[in-house]
Parts: C-alpha cells; sequence; structure tokens
C-alpha cells in the first residue's frame, strides 16, 4: 500500500498524509455507530424497541442527530476550572486513543504504520489517555470527576501489567513486536491461532490450555483498560455521576465518548491480532477467494466487532466492582495466573 | 522533613445523585475512598403532609396518604383506614378485607420489584431494573382495571372501597401468578447469585439484631438481622391470621446475617410469600357488598388511636388524635423508610463509597415517606 | 401486661410524676408522665425485667392545647409483645423535653422532627437541629397558630 | 437560546424564510428534537412514572431519549415532581449548569402548579416555573406514560418551529 501511493503522488508527505485518513473516519464513523449499537443491543437484551425515530425503524440516523445536536451545545467552562488543561483534556484523552490505531493491522495491505515495535507502542501511547483523565478530572474542579480521574488512573496503571504480561506469551512465540509479523505468523489456517498454540508441531497443544488462559486474561484486563462494565469505576453512575467527563458539556463530553468507544476497538483489535490471528481468515488458503487484502479487511474488523459486540453485551449484565475488588482481581489473580502462563510458554520454548 | 499536612474530603451526595434514590443529600466525610462519616440532610421533599391532614377531612386525608410512599400506595391507605376505623369502631365486611389484603400483597409485589430493580441499578446493572420495571407493568395492570389509576389509587377507604373489583379480576390475578412465579428464579439468576453481585453486597452494612430494634429499624430491615417480625403475624390486623405464610429473615448464607445481602434476600423470599397469600385469598373472595359500612361522615369520637400495619418497607403507624369533628386534630405518621434512613449513619461508617450507594439501596427508601 | 399493671409497676419505682392511666376515651389508654421524668421512667421501661419495652414506636410532638405542647411515646416490646402509650405535657412558654435518644437510638430523628415542627426542645439531644424544613426557616409548622410566611428566599409561598 | 440569540446579530440580514436558513434550520431542529437526552433525576411520585416510561414498557430510548446522570450532558429537564422550597435552589443551579440550548417539561400538577399541596403547603412552591422557564406543561396527578410521551412529542413539535433567525418561545 505505501509502495503502491509513493507510486501514485510520488511524494513522502502525502502518502504519510492519506495514510491516516481511512484510519480516521474509520474511528469517527466507528465510534458514532458503536453508540448505536450498543442502544441497539441493550435494548434488544432489555425487550425494548430502542431508537426507532430518526432514520426509521432502525434508527440509522440517530447517532448523525446527536452529533447534530451536541454541535449545537453550548461549551461550558466552570467556575475556578483550569481553563487551559480543562480545554486541553479531552484532545489528549481521545489523541491518545486514536495514536493506539495507528499501528493496528487491517489488512495486509493497510497499516498505519508498521512499527517494529509495534505491540510496545501500543501500550505506551494508550496510557497518554490517563493524563488526560487526570487532566481533566483535576482541571474540573469537581469532586466527583477527581475521584473519576484518581480511579482511572490507578486502574489502567494496575491493568497495563496483567495485559503486557499476556501479550508477552504471544512476544515470546512469535518473537517480534510487530503487528503486521503477529499477523503473517499466524497464516494457514485456524489451527496456527496463537490461541491454539501458533504454528507449530504437535507439541504445541500443551500450550494450549496456557494461552487460552493468556487470551482470557488480556480481554478481561483491556476490558478494565477501556474502563467498560464491570470496570466502570471511572464513570460510574450511581457512585460518582459521571466521572471524569462530568462537567464537560458538547462536543467535549463527545471526545470522552469517541475515546471510550474507540478505545473498546482498540483493545479488541489488540486481542484480535495476538491470539485470533489479526487478518487472516479462519480457513486459511484453502479457500483464496476469502483471503485477499479486501476480504482481510472484513475478517480483522468482523473478529474485532465480535469482541465488541462481547463488551457490550458484559456492560448490559454484569453488575459492577468495587474499587479494591478491582486492585485485588488484578494483583492477586491475573498477575499470578499470567506469570504463571508466561514461566510455562518459556519453559516450552527453552525446551 | 516536614509533615504533610491531610484534610478530608467532604463530598456532597445529593440532593441530586442517580442513586439517592430521590432527594436526598448525603454528606460525606471520606479519606481516599473510606467514609469515615455520612450525615443524611432530608426534607427536600417535606410536602407538609401533617398540615395538611389538620385542614382535610378524614376521607379527605387518604389521598394524601397515597402521596407518602408513592410506590405502596395502597400500604399507606390501609394503615390510614384502619386507624380511622379502629377509632370510629366499624367493622368492615369481609369480602372488603379480602380485597384490602390481595391488592396490599399486590402493592408489596410491585414495591419490591422497584426496590429490586433500583438495587441492581445501584450495583451498575442496569438491566435486571428494566426486568422488574416489566414485571411491575404488569402489577400496575391489575390496578388500573380496579380503580383506573396506576400508581395513586384512593381506593380503600373508611368502611369500604371505592367500588368493587371487576368482573374478570379473579381470572386476571391467576394469570398474573402464573406468569410471575418464574419471574422470582428468573431474577435470582440474571442479579442474586451473581458472583459480582454477592461480592458488593455481602458482608457489608452489617446491622446487628440488638441495634436494629433499638434503632427502630422495621420491616426487611429488621427481618435481614435475623429478627422473625412481622405485624401481619405478631400483631394481626385485618384477615391476616387466616393464611398460611412464612416470615423469611436474614440468615447470612453469603456473609454475616445482616447484611445488604441478606435484606435484600429477605425482599426476594417476600414477594414469594405474597404470591402464597394472594394466591390462598384470590378463590375465597366472599360475595357482599363492599360499601355497606361505608359512614356517611366521618366523624369519630373524641380520643386518639396508633394503628400499625406492614408495608413492604416496615412498620406504619398512623398516630391519629380526634377532637370529635370532621378534621382530625393531629395526624403523625410514623414511616418505615424515616426510621430505616436512620440507620445510614452506622451502617457506612469504615466502609467505601460504593458500599454506601448499595447500602442505602438496600434499606429501600422513599424519600416522599420520608419527609411527608 | 395492662396498662393498670404497668402503671402499679411505675408507681412502685417512682414516687411522683406518674399520671393515672387514661382509659375512658377510645382507643388507646394512655399514661401522663411529668417531663423531667421521661428519661428515667423510659430507662425503667426498657430495661426492667417485667417490662421490656426495647421498640419506640414512634414519638410524637403534638400542640396539646392553647399553652401545652405534648410528646408522645409509642413503646413496644419484642420480647413480651405488649404496648404502651405516654404522654408528656409542657407549656409552650417552656417547652424543655429530656432527651429519650439515649435509650432508644430511634427516638433520635423523631424527636428532631417533633422540634422542627412543634418547637419541644430535647434537652441534651446530641444533633437538636431542624430536619425537615430549611435550616433557616421561622417558626415550627405544625402548631396551630402558625402563619404560613409571605416569602422565602425571594420565593412567594401562598398560591 | 444561548447560542442562537447570539448567532441572531449575524443573521439579522438575512430575511425570515430564507431559503437557506430555513434548511439549516430543519436540520438543526431535527438534530435537537431527536436527541433530547434527559437527567436521571427525580423528585417525587412523578418520578416513578418517568422511570416506568423510559423502562422496557414504553421506553423513552425510541425518541432517543436517554437518561445521563450530569446536567452538563443534558438537554432537557423533566421536572418531575413537587417541588419543595429547600428543593427549589437546588433546581434553580441544576437549570444553570445545563448547556444552552436547553428545555424543561415540568410533569404533573405538584410541578404545574403545587398540585394537592397548592393551598397548605407552606414548604412547597406551587410551580416550578416561578424559578425556571418551563416549555411544556404535563397536567395529572401523576401523569400517565403515555400523557408524558404526549408532552414530550409537543415538546418536539415546539423545537421544530423553532428558528435561527427567528424567536419563538
Amino acid at each position: 500500500m505505501d509502495k503502491f501511493l509513493l507510486d501514485i503522488f510520488g511524494s513522502e508527505l502525502i502518502k504519510d498524509l492519506i495514510i491516516p485518513v481511512p484510519l480516521f473516519a474509520f474511528v469517527i464513523v466507528f465510534a458514532l455507530y458503536a453508540v448505536l449499537a450498543e442502544r441497539k443491543v441493550s435494548a434488544f437484551m432489555q425487550n425494548r424497541p430502542g431508537p426507532n425515530r430518526a432514520g426509521g425503524r432502525t434508527g440509522i440516523l440517530q447517532p448523525i442527530v446527536d452529533a447534530i445536536k451536541l454541535l449545537q451545545k453550548e461549551m461550558v467552562l466552570p467556575e475556578r476550572a483550569d481553563k487551559w488543561l480543562y480545554w486541553m483534556a479531552p484532545f489528549v484523552v481521545f489523541t491518545g486513543t486514536l495514536l493506539g490505531f495507528a499501528i493496528i493491522p487491517f489488512s495486509s495491505i493497510y497499516v498505519g504504520v508498521d512499527l517494529n515495535i509495534g505491540l510496545f507502542y501500543f501500550f505506551a501511547i494508550t496510557s497518554i489517555s490517563v493524563v488526560g483523565m487526570l487532566i481533566g478530572g483535576w482541571s474540573s474542579n469537581n469532586k466527583y470527576s477527581l475521584y473519576g480521574s484518581m480511579r482511572s488512573v490507578a486502574q489502567i496503571v494496575s491493568y497495563e501489567i496483567p495485559t503486557a504480561l499476556a501479550a508477552l506469551n504471544i512476544v515470546m512465540l512469535a518473537g517480534t513486536l510487530s503487528m503486521q509479523k503477529f499477523c503473517e505468523l499466524q497464516a494457514g489456517g485456524i489451527q496456527n491461532w496463537f490461541i491454539f498454540g501458533g504454528p507449530g508441531g504437535l507439541s504445541k497443544v500443551i500450550l494450549i490450555p496456557f494461552l487460552v488462559i493468556a487470551a482470557l486474561i488480556l480481554f478481561i484486563s483491556t476490558l478494565a483498560e477501556a474502563n467498560r462494565t464491570p470496570f466502570d469505576l471511572v464513570e460510574a453512575d450511581s457512585e460518582i455521576v459521571a466521572g471524569v467527563h462530568l462537567e464537560y458539556a458538547g462536543m467535549q463530553m463527545v471526545m470522552f465518548l469517541f475515546a471510550e468507544y474507540a478505545q473498546m476497538f482498540a483493545v479488541s483489535g489488540i486481542v484480535v491480532t495476538l491470539f485470533l490471528g489479526g487478518w487472516q481468515s479462519p480457513f486459511g488458503n484453502a479457500i483464496p477467494v476469502l483471503n485477499t487484502p479486501w476480504m482481510q479487511f472484513a475478517w480483522f474488523i468482523g473478529k474485532g466487532l465480535f469482541f465488541v459486540f462481547v463488551q457490550i453485551w458484559l456492560r448490559w449484565t454484569l453488575p459492577r466492582l468495587r474499587v479494591d475488588q478491582l486492585m485485588q482481581l488484578c494483583w492477586k489473580y491475573l498477575i499470578p495466573i499470567a506469570l504463571v502462563c508466561v514461566f510455562a510458554v518459556g519453559l516450552y520454548l527453552v525446551l | 522533613m516536614a509533615e504533610i499536612r491531610t484534610e478530608d474530603m467532604v463530598l456532597n451526595m445529593g440532593p441530586q445523585h442517580p442513586s439517592t434514590h430521590g432527594v436526598l443529600r448525603l454528606q460525606l466525610t471520606l479519606e481516599g475512598e473510606i467514609v469515615i462519616d455520612v450525615k443524611p440532610y432530608i426534607g427536600y421533599l417535606h410536602r407538609c403532609f401533617e398540615k395538611h391532614t389538620e385542614a382535610m377531612t378524614y376521607p379527605q386525608v387518604i389521598p394524601y396518604a397515597d402521596r407518602m410512599d408513592y410506590v405502596n400506595a395502597m400500604s399507606n391507605e390501609l394503615s390510614y383506614v384502619i386507624a380511622v376505623e379502629k377509632l370510629m369502631g366499624i367493622e368492615v365486611p369481609e369480602r372488603v378485607e379480602y380485597i384490602r389484603v390481595i391488592m396490599s400483597e399486590l402493592q408489596r409485589l410491585a414495591s419490591h420489584l422497584l426496590a429490586i430493580g433500583t438495587y441492581g441499578n445501584d450495583a451498575g446493572a442496569f438491566t435486571p431494573f428494566l426486568y422488574c420495571m416489566a414485571t411491575r407493568e404488569r402489577v400496575l395492570e391489575l390496578f388500573e382495571i380496579t380503580c383506573g389509576a396506576r400508581l395513586l389509587y384512593n381506593y380503600f377507604w373508611v368502611g369500604g372501597l371505592s367500588h368493587d373489583i371487576p368482573v374478570n379480576f379473579q381470572k386476571k390475578v391467576k394469570e398474573f401468578v402464573e406468569f410471575f412465579k418464574p419471574k422470582v428464579s428468573e431474577l435470582n439468576n440474571l442479579l442474586s447469585f451473581n458472583k459480582i453481585f454477592i461480592e458488593r453486597t455481602a458482608n457489608i452494612g452489617i446491622l446487628p439484631a440488638d441495634y436494629a430494634i433499638n434503632a427502630g429499624a422495621a420491616g426487611p430491615v429488621l427481618r435481614g438481622s435475623g429478627i422473625k417480625f412481622d405485624l401481619r403475624k405478631n400483631d394481626p390486623y385485618s384477615i391476616y391470621p387466616k393464611f398460611d405464610f412464612d416470615i423469611p429473615v436474614g440468615q447470612g448464607l453469603k456473609g454475616t446475617v445482616g447484611d445488604n445481602w441478606d435484606r435484600y434476600m429477605v425482599r426476594i423470599h417476600e414477594m414469594e410469600e405474597s404470591i402464597k397469600i394472594i394466591e390462598q385469598a384470590i378463590d375465597n373472595i366472599p360475595e357482599g357488598d363492599v360499601q355497606s359500612q361505608i359512614p356517611k361522615r366521618v366523624k369519630p369520637p373524641v380520643g386518639e388511636v396508633y394503628a400499625r400495619t406492614e408495608t413492604p418497607k416496615g412498620e406504619l403507624g398512623y398516630y391519629i388524635i380526634s377532637d370529635g369533628s370532621l378534621n382530625p386534630y393531629r395526624v403523625k405518621a410514623r414511616s418505615p423508610s424515616f426510621c430505616n434512613l436512620s440507620l445510614i449513619r452506622a451502617l457506612s461508617k469504615g466502609y467505601m463509597i460504593a458500599d454506601v450507594v448499595m447500602t442505602l439501596g438496600s434499606l429501600d427508601i422513599v424519600l416522599g415517606c420520608i419527609d411527608r | 401486661m395492662d396498662i393498670k399493671e404497668i402503671y402499679n409497676i411505675l408507681k412502685l419505682a417512682f414516687e411522683e410524676g406518674i399520671g393515672e392511666p387514661v382509659t375512658d376515651k377510645p382507643v388507646d389508654p394512655y399514661m401522663i408522665i411529668d417531663a423531667k421524668n421521661i428519661n428515667a421512667v423510659c430507662l425503667f421501661l426498657r430495661d426492667e425485667e417485667r417490662l421490656q419495652f426495647d421498640y419506640l414506636n414512634c414519638l410524637s410532638g403534638v400542640d396539646y392545647d392553647k399553652d401545652n405542647l405534648a410528646v408522645v411515646y409509642h413503646l413496644s416490646s419484642f420480647a413480651l409483645n405488649h404496648k404502651l402509650v405516654l404522654k408528656t405535657v409542657v407549656p409552650k412558654t417552656d417547652p424543655n423535653v429530656p432527651t429519650v435518644s439515649d435509650v432508644w437510638a430511634a427516638a433520635d430523628w423523631h424527636e428532631r422532627e417533633a422540634y422542627d415542627l412543634i418547637g419541644v426542645i430535647f434537652e441534651n439531644h446530641p444533633d437538636l437541629r431542624r430536619i425537615l424544613c430549611p435550616e433557616d426557616w421561622e417558626g415550627h409548622s405544625l402548631r396551630k397558630d402558625y402563619k404560613v410566611p409571605e416569602f422565602y428566599n425571594g420565593m412567594k409561598v401562598p398560591y | 437560546m444561548g447560542i442562537l440569540n447570539k448567532l441572531d446579530t449575524h443573521i439579522e440580514q438575512f430575511e425570515s424564510g430564507n431559503i437557506i436558513i430555513t434548511s439549516a434550520d430543519k436540520l438543526l431542529n431535527w438534530g435537537r428534537l431527536s436527541s433530547m437526552w434527559q437527567m436521571f433525576f427525580g423528585l417525587a411520585c412523578c418520578a416513578i412514572e418517568m422511570m416506568a416510561t423510559s423502562a422496557s414498557h414504553y421506553d423513552l430510548d425510541r425518541f432517543g431519549i436517554i437518561p445521563r446522570p450530569s446536567p452538563r450532558h443534558i438537554d432537557i429537564i423533566l421536572i418531575s415532581g413537587t417541588v419543595t422550597l429547600k428543593m427549589a435552589t437546588r433546581i434553580k443551579r441544576l437549570w444553570e449548569q445545563m448547556p444552552e440550548p436547553k428545555y424543561c417539561l415540568s410533569m404533573g400538577s405538584c410541578a404545574n402548579c403545587g398540585g394537592p399541596y397548592w393551598e397548605h403547603g407552606y414548604h412547597v412552591l406551587k410551580g416550578v416555573d416561578r424559578i425556571i422557564p418551563v416549555d411544556v406543561y404535563v397536567p395529572g396527578c401523576p401523569p400517565r406514560p403515555e400523557a408524558l410521551l404526549e408532552g414530550l412529542l409537543k415538546l418536539q413539535e415546539k423545537i421544530r418551529n423553532q428558528s435561527l433567525a427567528r424567536k419563538t418561545n
């Protein structure tokens, strides 16, 4: 793709400017429609129709309508808020999430930038949104926001560890940090996905339980990083009202929401890339039609959306944890188990 | 190194907050997430019920009694009319008693469903709330075909009922009972035995039995602490002695006796018991005139009465002083939520913010009843 | 236990300040206790083996008549399942009644309510503030001679 | 309407009925009327009916109305129940915290005019319109969910006829 664009425009600069455009468009459209999906899925789970006025029975225009309305909303600056930080926070949060998308491999021909330390970059850059939340919570000069931001920092920083440990399994197996490499290594059908031990001989069977557990840990801890129920303490409605974005109105609040929903897809993308073959078709090259670069988009996005659906499903089913229980889960259960997985995989590799 | 000065954080929860169940204000003194002290401020819905009663005639008070604890209006009415009937010495026909019992038990279902639903919402699970509301809608349907109102009925009158039950009422109630029975286990699967929910409620907000009595706790809050006390059995009124039902008490299955989960579970079991009572009563409604005993003018003799009944929230008592005129001299309502809410301070010290929300939800307060 | 028997027990324990039970009016009989005795009587009622009034159902303030206020205590016992009504009458000019919130914790809020709406002042109450009306409210609204204010904080009160 | 007011000066030059303005109006109005986020907030008896309306049986989400916990996020505040004098100042503050454009729907007799508490309610504000401007009044004590829905549809109608160029309040 890089080469193709370079041929057309003949300039590195223009190519670099063009490449993120579809990515950005995807994030915006996804975030808009994830909100609708959440409302529709929750409606389905609660025996009710959900939005069905704007845009016919499906409510397909509801996100557009919401956007039009939110654009008209007044921007509020709370009294005694720290003006610059207050304006800055939503952008920091959104940028942090958006930058994470740069290394998500949508297809063999399309990835924002194929860094050789892609995974490492992702963990590093998404942590920027923590800073944004801290800024937002502090500068709003609201106690609830402050509690939200403190919780978010504690939560996201803690959950980085099990996330990284679970991902480490695959890094060790694959011997790379590049997102495209992960996908390429899992070629050849569903049996070669890393959740089933990756490519290799029969001996990989003993790895499968550890990798399944690692995949679960990765999913759970990324759920926490995306602040979704049962770990949505950052914005727990019934306790600290709306948490960080309590004082934000209109488009600024939308930035926070967008960041949350974009993060949902980003973390799903990580889980999919690391464990579920990324953009690989489950049939490998047995059915070549299903493994063309354009079909790879469909596979990747499809797998990603499935995990987004699971996140929505969990949100409307489970109650939320308490702060100390959240930490307990992280430090007492997820990290030790993840460590065991890492040792097992390491042992396997050494032997 | 200079000592770092720390200050306790004071957080105002309410009067507008998603989980204060109305317009209650809690002033939390916090140390991080830990609650050091809670100061409840009430009165944001003080609608001068007691002043109104002094200006109204006895029957005119009934609609105001409805509006006190607006999620179980029937039980409020029952308590008030029983008080006035006791004062005047009226014996109501048996048909009226049966209908009153059925209605108040249906109302108990509706009230508990709302309590459980909003409790789920407090825990962060929104779906059980909507499931409960959908089931509650079926109860309201029964009230609607009976008296036309969904929420505030003015159905029980002094000495009788405002009108008789409709023709197909019994059939509808039986249909409802069949509809409702599987709902309890559905709710248990959805919420009660959810691991996270148990983690959030068990061993939180423990109320010891002796303090519960001393502080005047009532209803499921009292029974959650393991005290087998229910006015329907212990100080029977109406025709409750005729029915066979159990008093569920908290047993500390998932934690300690008297914790939030016990109080929650008492409500679930009470719904099952209410269904039992309705089943026993619905087939035996005797024939008769529901209005034969309604006095032309409600004018009790000089005297005073304290009548109490078991509403879904607990003991609701009306203390009525009559000076022999058409208006009561003084009506004081002893509302169960008022006494239960006063426990919040003792129950939430030392727990976390999230636990205060859960404890408050387990007390099942209605601000209309507290502030009057 | 009958109110007469309770009266006899109380009469033995306290020399004065226990009124004869009033039983001629419907429905609930009651006793009038002197205000200065009320805390001691309540403590006795709670702790006495034969009485065990462990539960305070209701505590009401009443605008008793032209010159007097009253506080009415409805008591009951879990252990023995009997009930009792006590009254204490104080003049409007000096509406001081000892608190019973140290006997039953339930009395705490009830007494605050009686203070707020009727204007009975409970001595030794740990936290006697207005509970229902705002802190800066004037007057005690359940008194028969209460006049509704024209304005509160700039908001017109009457219709 | 704050933002609309600010725009007023700039578009005075257009005559009302200008084709661009009208189409823009329609779009903006459509946005506002189809996505009224309401406050997760109840006062008294009517709050229960409001909850029933947003629950599965009646489902306010159909109209794009979802409850949000914070006053900063919302467009419409449903005053659902009796406003007491102690609560009135808080409601006023809530209203001031809401960003423009904002709407208020007064639900039930108590919020409209004091309801059954009009005569002896010394602590009841006789109508929330004494402290904040109300767009739609829904009568009833309490109004049925259908009545509340009707009120919301009336509010949609009102928004539909608003304009950037001419103020219709």
